[in-house]
């Protein structure tokens, strides 16, 4: 025993060491930046560079859905994995019934009641707003819904998780609208592709804007709009898909050994 | 002359912050520490939009909003398990 | 010379904390019996781990101008981009701890209903117990 | 038809805040925003609001500018002098007490507006509601009077004749 | 020359300023209010200074203040419009947070009122 | 040199954050009352989301804020109230 915490505390003395080797050059950062970040900064909204660019001026987005889009793909994967490992623990601890009664008595305050109903609708707002111009500001995807999914979470707080299930907001549905986003996320990423065979052209998988050899792909900008290809859609899916997945989560977690 | 009172007046709250954090590690109840955490984050909204102004980027300011809305969660989780001690019901 | 050497400094001192918070969080995970404890630390562990991550796509002030966030607000000319990439932060840090933050979410999720579970079979979640109940 | 109107309600509301965060007000946001608004209305049409009608009345509007201009400029300034005299004296001159406060009006969204009005000055504080006895539990920090009826008329006076002019 | 659009933006300008100081020194004073009452139910009131004067009138100030920085161009307006929102969510939100705690501290008892003259909703808990 | 003298305060700023948060962590993990844990952990989460602002980097803000703030001490605290609060003692 003594010697397997031994043993461990050396192995983290020594594991930093070595990340502080390797991160010698970095421990201040310096006015300059690396030569990879000057690409993704020059190319990622440049009309002067028509197959470099993917028309997003928000580097971030382009990154994480462009430029390394394929690792973002199974970064989601994993996410959906681990949320399905853990529902799939939780099987048999809960069953919707369909309740009928309506708790006026459970729940806090009527003052934060009554609050929680005018913000909830703002919070909902703010979420989509983040995650539909996550192509133009700060935003995307995954802030959107994580920012949607605090509204269920704090009904769930407020009033009662019966309430959420009298409203219909039952885990099925939830699951539909998952199963929804991540069919879209999935059929964005092959869109270019298919349309590159349907037109008997080279395309690739998880192609965005028009490159040098393969000349097809989405539009980066529709009537003077810009929408970025691939990333609204990518962004939008993946808004559904978050959202619901941890909505369906949070309303299991609270069911979970409240059989009645 | 207002970038200069700008900064000043940031490191006014500043001051207040590292004050408040004081009493959110150490208060005697749970309440103490939660009210204080309050404060500090409606201090840190008005710091965040200050510096956005101050940086002259406006893009910045898109922060303020979720930060004040969450910390009202924060609020209810607490407020819900001091009360009935289960959040589901 | 003076200035840019305390600007050094202070940013080391931001370094050294989440240093500190790293072994702390390290000592957490190992260290505490009790399950909620590990999870509370793992989170910890996770987010000063991205902290990391963006403080090294930081850059310095350049000439008391600040730098800004990889966001291009202006119309796309050869001026306002290279102007942009004199600037801007690095994105690339930014983007691969995006999707580590929701797959941490995910992954808290899974770890609470798994410490639920822990409790019914067991009806403690103190790790010495479980291992004792057990064996 | 109230449904369709609580939706309306709703959906302008969304549709302001979404207008707001966003800071421009191009054809991509009107569209998308316009879409955002009709789906969370549809959704939270029969929990925001119960009557809709009240919403469109103009003469409500004009009581709740002339409350806020008042209740901002005056009511908050005195007692948030009040309060600040208290802290700074060496002495700090507390008496406080949890004295009941009872109201007289009858929707969610009046209770909230007194209650939620009382809290943003300083000095006192909501900490229970009892709706079967109407009346609120307040922290004060200076009571004066013990006695219902006199406390209400010390705290609680003009927010509730503003309050009922606006949302009852 | 000076017209009256120079004026209001004078009159604008320094309003703001004055609301950005007087939140400066409001959010010191419920700082230091907070270390000086000893009670968690006089710390609520110190929390209503800290909100009230020390982020919504600032927010407001900053809101009327940035209409008048040219230099910020036309996205002056977003930080306007961002400021003012945040000011009133944060008016909406902030009383029913605060509520929500002191009712929940006093029905699990868990802080004593102190110092106390009267306590009308429950007898036990006072002084 | 108002320039210089902007980036000393907003780097003093960023070190002060990073000394708070590390208080904040180590009460975090040396409490036995496990709501304040929570709690400590919510502080040093609201913390850190200042200094990625202070970072440049609004993108993380906006997602650290909901899944750090607003929504894993809420995940927290249901299995809290659904297991035990007190962390047994070292000794025992």
């Amino acid at each position: 025993m003594k010697l397997a915490e031994l043993t461990l505390l050396v192995t983290l003395i020594l594991s930093l060491a070595l990340m502080l080797t390797f991160a010698y050059n970095y421990l201040a950062p310096t006015p300059e930046v690396r030569n990879l970040a000057l690409f993704y900064l020059i190319t990622t909204y440049n009309p002067q560079l028509p197959y470099y660019t993917v028309n997003s001026p928000e580097a971030v987005t382009a990154i994480v859905w462009d430029y390394r889009g394929l690792d973002t793909l199974f970064e989601t994967a994993v996410f959906y994995l681990a949320l399905i490992a853990g529902l799939a623990l939780a099987r048999r601890l809960y069953r919707e019934n369909p309740v009928s009664f309506l708790s006026t008595n459970g729940g806090l305050s009527i003052i934060v009641k009554t609050v929680t109903k005018i913000t909830s609708p703002m919070i909902i707002a703010v979420g989509a707003s983040i995650g539909l111009h996550g192509h133009l500001t700060p935003g995307g995807g995954f802030q959107g819904g994580a920012t949607i999914a605090v509204a269920p979470m704090v009904i769930i707080i407020t009033f009662s998780v019966f309430y959420l299930l009298t409203r219909k907001v039952t885990t099925e549905k939830m699951l539909l609208i998952r199963s929804i986003g991540l069919i879209g996320i999935g059929l964005t990423a092959i869109s270019v592709f298919i349309i590159g065979l349907a037109a008997g052209r080279l395309a690739f998988v998880f192609q965005n804007m028009p490159k040098a050899n393969a000349p097809m792909g989405l539009p980066g900008q529709v009537n003077g709009v810009l929408i970025s290809g691939t990333l609204w859609f990518f962004n939008l899916f993946e808004m559904l898909a978050v959202a619901a997945g941890f909505t369906m989560a949070f309303a299991v977690l609270m069911l979970a050994g409240k059989e009645r | 002359m207002i970038w200069e009172i700008i900064l000043a007046i940031s490191i006014i709250y500043t001051i207040a912050i590292a004050l408040l954090t004081v009493i959110a590690l150490k208060g005697p109840t749970l309440g103490d520490q939660v009210l204080a955490i309050d404060t500090i984050t409606y201090a840190t909204v008005v710091l965040m939009v200050l510096f956005s102004v101050f940086f002259k980027e406006p893009i910045l300011t898109v922060v303020a909003i979720p930060l004040a809305l969450w910390i009202y969660a924060l609020d209810i989780y607490v407020a819900k398990y001091l009360e009935k001690g289960d959040l589901g019901a | 010379m003076a200035v840019d050497f305390a600007g050094t400094y202070l940013l080391l001192v931001l370094l050294s904390s989440l240093l500190v918070n790293f072994v702390l969080s390290i000592y957490g995970i190992f260290f505490k019996p009790h399950f909620t404890k590990k999870v509370i630390a793992l989170t910890i562990l996770s987010d000063t781990l991205n902290t990391f991550a963006i403080y090294i796509g930081y850059r310095r002030w350049l000439e008391g101008v600040n730098p800004r966030p990889p966001v291009l607000t202006t119309t796309p000319t050869w001026e306002s981009i290279t102007e942009f990439s004199r600037r801007a932060v690095d994105p690339l840090p930014q983007a691969l701890v995006l999707t580590a933050v929701v797959i941490g979410l995910a992954v808290t999720l899974f770890l609470v209903f798994l410490g639920y579970i822990l409790y019914m079979h067991y009806g403690t979640l103190d790790m010495r117990e479980i291992r004792r109940l057990k064996g | 038809m109230t449904k369709i109107l609580n939706m309306f309600i709703v959906a302008c509301l969304t549709f302001m805040v979404y207008i707001i965060f966003t800071g421009s007000s191009s054809v991509y946001d009107l569209v998308t925003g316009f879409i955002v608004a009709l789906i969370v209305g549809a959704l939270f049409s029969n929990i925001t609001l119960s009557n809709a009608l009240k919403v469109l009345e103009p003469r409500r509007w004009y009581y709740l500018l002339r409350y806020a201009i008042r209740y901002f400029i005056i009511d908050e300034t005195l007692a948030h002098v009040d309060v600040i005299k208290r802290i700074l004296n060496p002495r700090m001159p507390v008496n406080p007490a949890i004295v009941k406060v009872p109201y007289n009006v009858e929707t969610d969204y009046a209770k909230t507006c007194i209650a939620c009005s009382i809290t943003n000055t300083p000095g006192t504080v909501v900490v229970e509601i009892d709706e079967n006895e109407k009346s609120f539990y307040i922290h004060w920090i200076d009571a004066k009077t013990l006695e219902p009826e006199k406390a209400r008329e010390y705290i609680s006076m003009v927010f509730e004749k503003y309050s009922r002019k606006i949302f009852d | 020359m000076i017209s009256v659009l120079d004026i209001v933006e004078l009159i604008l300008k320094f309003v703001g300023l004055g609301l950005i100081i007087l939140g400066g020194f409001a959010s010191l004073i419920s700082a230091i209010g907070f270390h000086r009452f000893r009670n968690f139910y006089l710390r609520l009131h110190a929390t209503t200074i800290g909100t009230i004067w020390g982020c919504v009138y600032p927010l407001i100030g900053i809101s009327l203040l940035s209409i008048t920085l040219n230099d910020l161009g036309a996205s002056r307006w977003f930080i306007a419009g961002a400021s003012f929102i945040t000011a009133l969510i944060i008016l909406i939100l902030a009383p029913a947070g605060s509520h929500a705690i002191a009712r929940a501290i006093h029905k699990s008892k868990t802080a004593r009122v102190q110092p106390c003259i009267a306590d009308l909703l429950d007898k036990d808990l006072c002084g | 040199m108002s320039g210089m003298l902007a980036e000393l305060i907003i780097y003093l700023i960023m070190a002060v954050l990073g000394i708070m948060s590390t208080i904040a962590v180590y009460l975090a993990i040396k409490e036995r009352d496990l709501v304040k844990a929570v709690v400590y952990s919510a502080l040093q989460s609201s913390f850190y989301a200042v200094l990625y602002y202070f970072l440049m980097a609004p993108d993380i803000v906006l997602v650290y804020l909901p899944v750090a703030v607003g929504l894993v001490p809420g995940v927290l605290l249901i299995l809290i109230s659904k297991t035990e609060r007190w962390e047994k003692n070292e000794a025992s």
